[in-house]
């Protein structure tokens, strides 16, 4: 049951639209009821060749040796494919952000750092003589201690997971094993609340388990091209990946997709795509890898787990005064993207409030499992799952209903947050007092009357005093509006433009020199950090 | 090497290609088998099948029901007789797992599978063993037990219609609607004597790395009757003679735990939740 | 025995967009010479309707029925750059780039319509239908289709359109972590009920009731399917699922959709949805991305129920009945709090 | 490699394929028929996407030995649809947006065709009960359990729990 409370933010909107706000079928929906709807692995190619990988029977071990010379042999192999094979072996998926350092190979070649990180690769007629050759194949495994917990991780003698990060943490902005978040006194809110409340939550790795598996279909074009049939949630994303781990120039590679059989966050790692197309370039025939499910349930990358604790100030009255938050993801051996989830998290502390004093310490660790990934939701589901059970002990510990409570506190248009940056077009309230309506949940009166466009701002406004930061506490807060910060368009307004040029995307607040070296072939989309390398 | 598939017209011939053939595994319904050989699992390279059709007949004669192991769970469903065992063919798989598992199967499933072969552990089974010179009788409990070596070919299941229709029970407690694998199952055949439980048979399934019978259980109601004062020594006893696996459904803990609270229920016709 | 109702709420927003910026999206826009126009992208469809919301786009801002519009998300050699579908960034990023490409092509069909019709571009407008004319003036009227044979073959003119659209680049501050992290927000709030079996912990849901705060709903459609959808994980994610269920311990891990407990069509709930509508100053059409958001509030939702019914805090996730049962024996029994 | 021959009935047309020893009737349809609507989730028999009808029975074909459905009939979602007429179940399913990524919808649907061949007017906890085998990870099974209801014809099974 869905239904549209159209009386909210009526003013906000135009209604007179031909198109938009129509439930209209969508494009796709008659190919998948015919099931002529086209996948990665709906395509057919002659002559197909199939690779499977040998992978990592230990949590961590040095790697002594490798003998594939039975596996060569093997009847019906076209190709083994070692790490030496792999033009640039290691890499790091947010290089093309120019953020982190390369910490991942391709194919293990010294080193093993999780259960299931992948060796040896073996391209061949069929899948049941790939696998007979994965069985020939002979790794010299020497088991090193592994580390599992991120808090033991951290500790001094821990095993080093990965020696690209030797702390076995992500380095932020050349200094810190950490991302800050500072706003305002913490400590001094804490000596003077009425109650203070800290919980330890933790979540679990999550799978994100779409009914399609990852897998790619690459093969040879003309001109020394090579097309790649692929489930890959970002094309270029993963395009541009393979040209910097095969060293080739962006446009040797012709990626079709863009019709995925789900995806979550599960398929922006390009977990199959580089060795499908070696295992092109090295045999000259379509080579396909698919995960099988068990693969891709023990060794695709997960949403990592997260540890949070939560340190919260409240008053008799309701109103928090401050929280603080330490964090750790779980990467897992690798980085992948956990290095970015930390800023999304650090930047959504302490949630959708508006509390005076927070403070944040989010750490991304490196552990022996299977490296995590981006999954729906990523950096906020368990942050939210923190602060909001959190939340509810609070609620609990004054004596006030949970939705009037997170009223009293919510965040309101005008206010500042925490990264310093003004809440604007905020909703909270309004979703709040729709649900307990809902679920026939009574609120009082001065509550249902309540909004996010009204209260907020004023000295709410402000950015208070932050000790150890730069000298009064703040800077003066960035320009709060970006070019795309258009007023509400009314549509009816006529949508014409004359022809012209495209108009030049703005310049970013800060311009980003060139990189003086790229140091791969592959285009950089974009520098998030400008060129330091952190 | 490929796989090689033999495809006897008799349950002899099969069970001789098996004991000649280290790399033969019987093909039933498929969902053992096929999926070894989907996975690569190099240890399969010959596939037999048997076409006899005798194999997956399902047979009454008075009290006495011979159900062929190539029987599925859709033709237990199917079949009007084996009514009593519906409630738990209906918990295995889905049905398209229903159209093509198999009775004999199940009694090789691991463990948390298993179901099937708890429900036929309480009704007191025999099954038909088919050597390539050969057929025998064994009780299940024997066959289950020696099932990692034995080598073989499971012909049929017998066993009894249940006392009376609501003698046998059954329970399946799963995390997932409506196809969840066991957290645990119990099966129970409690035939009554003047209101008082007389020779009660109860198995486990996945309480243990195959079904197993609940022998303390079985003593502990022996003379008793079904109500909560009747059944507390039996509950007392659940957990004797089991040894739970941990796995990615439950911990040994966890089953170890709730054993005791579904036999209740169970044995008292408590709802389920 | 005894099986404890309960109910918790949670409320949530979400930041729409890649955190940070640095996050362009592109689209080309071209009609064929009989007026029907393709929409090349490399942005990708997982389900989400990628394709399906940038088609009423691009027909919204060009004015012409969504059936002349085709969505093609298929290739890296035709779809320009885009940074993938993930973030919540579809709806919003590349619906920008859409309309700013539609736009561009809306301005020269206009013009060529004016050519033909001998007005000023800026006299005329589309029906939505198929057709432009000249403003309070309907009869002097030009089909798309006649204006694009004109174009092509008369004039010399392509119909087309270049959009881009890019959040720039913010940088975050060591110390303070001041950023700019998204350019809108998405909201919602959730209230759960669940059952609780004292003895065995198992949990069950009961209903759910939600509010959700999207921005513009671009199709109310594709609005519920990621709603419904979404919710439905997000109950998964609260009771059910992991590939590390003893985490930190990395063994038992699940192998198959067997082991990987996710609640099947005979455990899902009652869940009655509202949807509120306050429009994204930036987003297309005011749009903003329900995709990611939808699952969250449902985690703490649950898990605050859980308190309700039976007192006990869980503060691991997945919520397995194990993890019930050994708080329940730790505290004593059920302790159900006031009823909600 | 030597390749077995296989004769069966696809969708209403005998085909004839050649296929390896050991190979699964998903790869027998897929690769040497060329129907690509049955999917490859999982190979084991635990997702659903590649459920075909033989003889009218819902069957796993990524567990089914390709060998064992010669002579027999198959059917996929590739020939549900008469002609250009789409089968109600494909109706319902469009009209109930019942599909977002698409990958589980033709196993979906042939489940669902399996229950209402049988059973035209089932209630809802039939219809549960027939597409428990099949996961969805996108739609949450609401607006698929709805589609299969509308597709049934109308009678007193409707209306039961």
């Amino acid at each position: 049951m869905l239904e549209f409370r159209k009386e909210y933010f009526a003013d906000e909107r135009d209604e007179n639209l031909n198109e938009i706000g129509k439930p209209t079928q969508r494009q796709d929906m008659v190919g998948h009821v015919t099931g002529t709807t086209t996948y990665f692995d709906d395509h057919k190619l002659a002559g197909l060749l199939h690779l499977k990988v040998l992978r990592s029977p230990h949590h961590h071990a040095r790697i002594r040796g490798i003998d594939t010379g039975a596996a060569e042999r093997a009847p019906g192999v076209r190709r083994v494919i070692r790490g030496a094979d792999v033009p640039r072996n290691l890499n790091t998926l947010l290089s093309l952000l120019n953020f982190g350092k390369d910490d991942e190979p391709t194919l293990a070649v010294d080193k093993v750092r999780y259960k299931g990180e992948p060796v040896v690769a073996v391209v061949a007629h069929s899948e049941r003589e790939a696998f007979e050759a994965l069985a020939q194949i002979r790794v010299d495994y020497e088991p090193l201690p592994a580390v599992f917990d991120v808090e033991e991780a951290l500790k001094a003698g821990a095993p080093v997971v990965n020696e690209t990060y030797p702390k076995n943490s992500f380095e932020y902005h050349g200094r810190y094993d950490h991302q800050k978040l500072r706003f305002g006194d913490v400590e001094r809110a804490f000596a003077e609340a009425d109650h203070g409340l800290e919980e330890r939550y933790q979540m679990s790795p999550i799978e994100h388990a779409p009914t399609e598996t990852n897998g790619c279909v690459a093969a040879p074009e003309t001109n020394g091209r090579y097309v790649v049939y692929t489930c890959a949630q970002g094309l270029f994303f993963s395009l541009d990946t393979c040209a910097k781990i095969l060293d080739v120039p962006s446009n040797k590679l012709h990626f079709v997709g863009g019709t995925v059989g789900g995806g979550f966050g599960g398929k922006v790692d390009s977990l199959t795509e580089p060795l499908a197309i070696l295992g092109a370039m090295l045999t000259g025939r379509p080579v396909r890898y698919v995960l099988g499910r068990e693969e891709e349930m023990q060794f695709g990358s997960p949403r990592g787990a997260e540890r949070i604790y939560v340190k919260d100030a409240v008053m008799r009255d309701g109103r928090i005064t401050a929280r603080k938050v330490t964090s750790y993801f779980d990467s897992g051996a690798y980085t992948r993207l956990s290095s970015y989830a930390v800023i999304k998290c650090a930047a959504h502390i302490p949630g959708p409030y508006t509390i005076p004093n927070v403070h944040a310490d989010v750490y991304c660790v490196y552990t022996n499992r299977v490296p995590a990934t981006a999954m729906r939701g990523f950096g906020v589901t368990a942050v939210d799952f923190a602060i909001e059970c959190q939340m509810d002990k609070l609620a609990h510990l004054v004596g006030i209903d949970p939705m009037e409570f997170r009223i009293l506190n919510a965040y309101r248009d005008g206010d500042m947050k925490a990264h310093r940056r003004e809440a604007k077009n905020t909703a909270l309230i309004e979703c709040v007092q729709v649900a307990a309506e809902k679920a026939k949940w009574p609120i009082r009166e001065e509550f249902r009357r309540m909004s996010s466009r009204a209260g907020g701002g004023g000295a709410r406004a402000a950015v208070p005093h932050t000790p150890g930061t730069p000298a009064g506490g703040a800077r003066p807060p960035a320009p709060q509006r970006t070019t795309y910060d258009r007023p509400p368009q009314p549509a009816q307004a006529p949508i014409f433009e004359p022809q012209k040029p495209s108009p030049s995307p703005p310049s970013p607040r800060q311009p980003t020199p060139a990189p003086a070296t790229t140091q791969h072939g592959a285009a950089r989309f974009s520098s998030v950090f400008g060129t330091r390398r952190r | 090497m490929p796989i090689a598939v033999k495809t006897c017209s008799s349950l002899g011939e099969a069970a001789a290609a098996l004991s000649t053939d280290r790399g033969a595994r019987f093909l039933a319904g498929g969902t053992l088998v096929m999926r070894a050989v989907n996975e690569g699992d190099l240890a399969v390279s010959t596939i037999v099948r048997a076409t006899d059709s005798a194999f997956s007949e399902i047979r009454s004669a008075g009290a006495r029901i011979a159900i062929g192991a190539g029987a599925t769970m859709a033709q237990i469903l199917a079949h009007r007789e084996l009514d009593f065992l519906h409630p738990v063919a209906r918990l295995i798989g889905g049905p398209a797992v229903r159209s093509a598992a198999t009775v004999g199967g199940n009694l090789f499933a691991p463990s948390p599978y298993g179901d099937f072969a708890a429900a036929l552990l309480a009704l007191d089974a025999t099954v038909s063993l088919q050597g390539g010179y050969g057929a025998r009788e064994a009780p299940l409990e024997e066959c289950l037990a020696s099932r990692e070596r034995s080598g073989g070919l499971v012909a049929s299941v017998s066993l009894n219609r249940p006392a009376s229709p609501g003698a046998f029970r059954f329970r399946k407690v799963s995390r997932v609607r409506p196809k969840g694998i066991s957290v645990l199952s119990i099966a129970a055949h409690l035939p009554l004597s003047g209101g008082r439980a007389t020779g009660a048979r109860v198995a486990y399934g996945a309480m243990a790395p195959t079904p197993i019978r609940a022998k303390a259980v079985e003593r502990a109601l022996e003379g008793r009757t079904l109500d909560t004062a009747g059944i507390a020594s039996a509950l007392a006893v659940a957990a004797e003679g089991t040894n739970p696996a941990t796995d990615a459904i439950a911990s040994a803990w966890y089953r170890r735990e709730v054993l005791a609270v579904h036999l209740r229920r169970l044995l008292l016709n408590e709802p389920e939740r | 025995m005894a099986k404890h109702r309960g109910r918790g709420m949670a409320a949530i927003n979400y930041p729409i967009g890649m955190n940070l910026g640095g996050d362009p999206s592109q689209a080309l826009v071209h009609s064929n010479p009989s007026g029907k126009f393709t929409v090349a992208l490399s942005s990708i469809d997982l389900g989400q309707g990628m394709k399906s919301v940038t088609r009423q786009i691009c027909a919204e801002t060009l004015g012409v029925p969504v059936e002349d519009v085709y969505v093609d998300t298929a290739d890296s050699d035709t779809g320009p750059h885009c940074m993938g579908s993930f973030a919540s960034r579809g709806t919003h990023r590349v619906g920008n780039a859409v309309m700013a490409a539609a736009r561009e092509a809306r301005g020269v069909m206009m013009e060529a319509a004016a050519e033909e019709l001998e007005v000023n571009a800026s006299d005329l407008e589309t029906d939505g239908r198929g057709n432009i004319h000249v403003k309070g003036a309907p009869h002097r009227s030009i089909a798309v289709k006649d204006v694009a044979i004109a174009a092509q073959f008369k004039q010399g003119k392509t119909i087309s359109g270049r959009g881009i659209f890019l959040v720039p680049l913010s940088e975050v501050d060591p110390e303070t972590g001041e950023m700019s992290p998204a350019t809108c927000y998405a909201h919602a709030c959730l209230v759960a009920e669940i059952e609780v079996d004292d003895e065995t912990g198992e949990v069950a849901m009961v209903r759910m009731d939600s509010a959700y705060e999207l921005g513009r709903a671009l199709n109310p459609k594709l609005v519920e399917q990621q709603l419904v959808g979404g919710a439905w994980m997000g109950v998964s994610h609260a009771l059910y699922e992991t590939p590390e269920p003893y985490y930190p311990d990395p063994s038992h891990g699940p192998r198959d959709f067997n082991e990987y407990v996710m609640p099947g069509p005979g455990d899902i709930c009652p869940h009655d949805i509202a949807v509120l509508e306050r429009p994204a100053p930036d987003g297309p059409f005011g749009g903003k991305g329900p995709g990611e958001m939808c699952a969250n509030p449902v985690l703490p939702a649950v898990a605050n129920a859980i308190f309700n019914a039976i007192g006990v805090r869980i503060n691991d996730l997945p919520i397995t009945p194990e993890k019930v049962l050994r708080a329940l024996k730790a505290q004593g029994g059920a302790r159900p709090q006031a009823r909600r | 490699m030597s390749k077995t021959p296989v004769q069966f009935r696809h969708n209403g047309v005998d085909v004839a394929v050649f296929v390896d020893g050991g190979a699964n009737l998903l790869t027998a349809i897929r690769e040497g028929v060329g129907d690509t609507a049955p999917k490859f989730g999982c190979g084991q028999g635990t997702c659903g996407v590649c459920t075909v009808l033989i003889d009218g029975e819902p069957h796993l074909s990524c567990i089914t030995l390709a060998e064992a459905v010669a002579g027999r009939s198959v059917e996929t979602a590739d020939g549900l649809k008469n002609g250009p007429d789409l089968h109600p179940l494909q109706r319902a399913f469009m009209e109930h947006f019942a599909a977002q990524c698409g990958f589980c919808t033709p196993g979906m649907l042939m489940a669902a065709k399996a229950l209402l061949d049988k059973n035209p007017a089932p209630s809802r906890a039939e219809v549960v009960e027939a597409i428990g085998g099949n996961i969805c990870r996108c739609t949450g099974y609401e607006p698929i359990i709805n589609a299969v209801l509308a597709a049934a014809s109308a009678g007193p099974g409707r209306q039961r729990a």
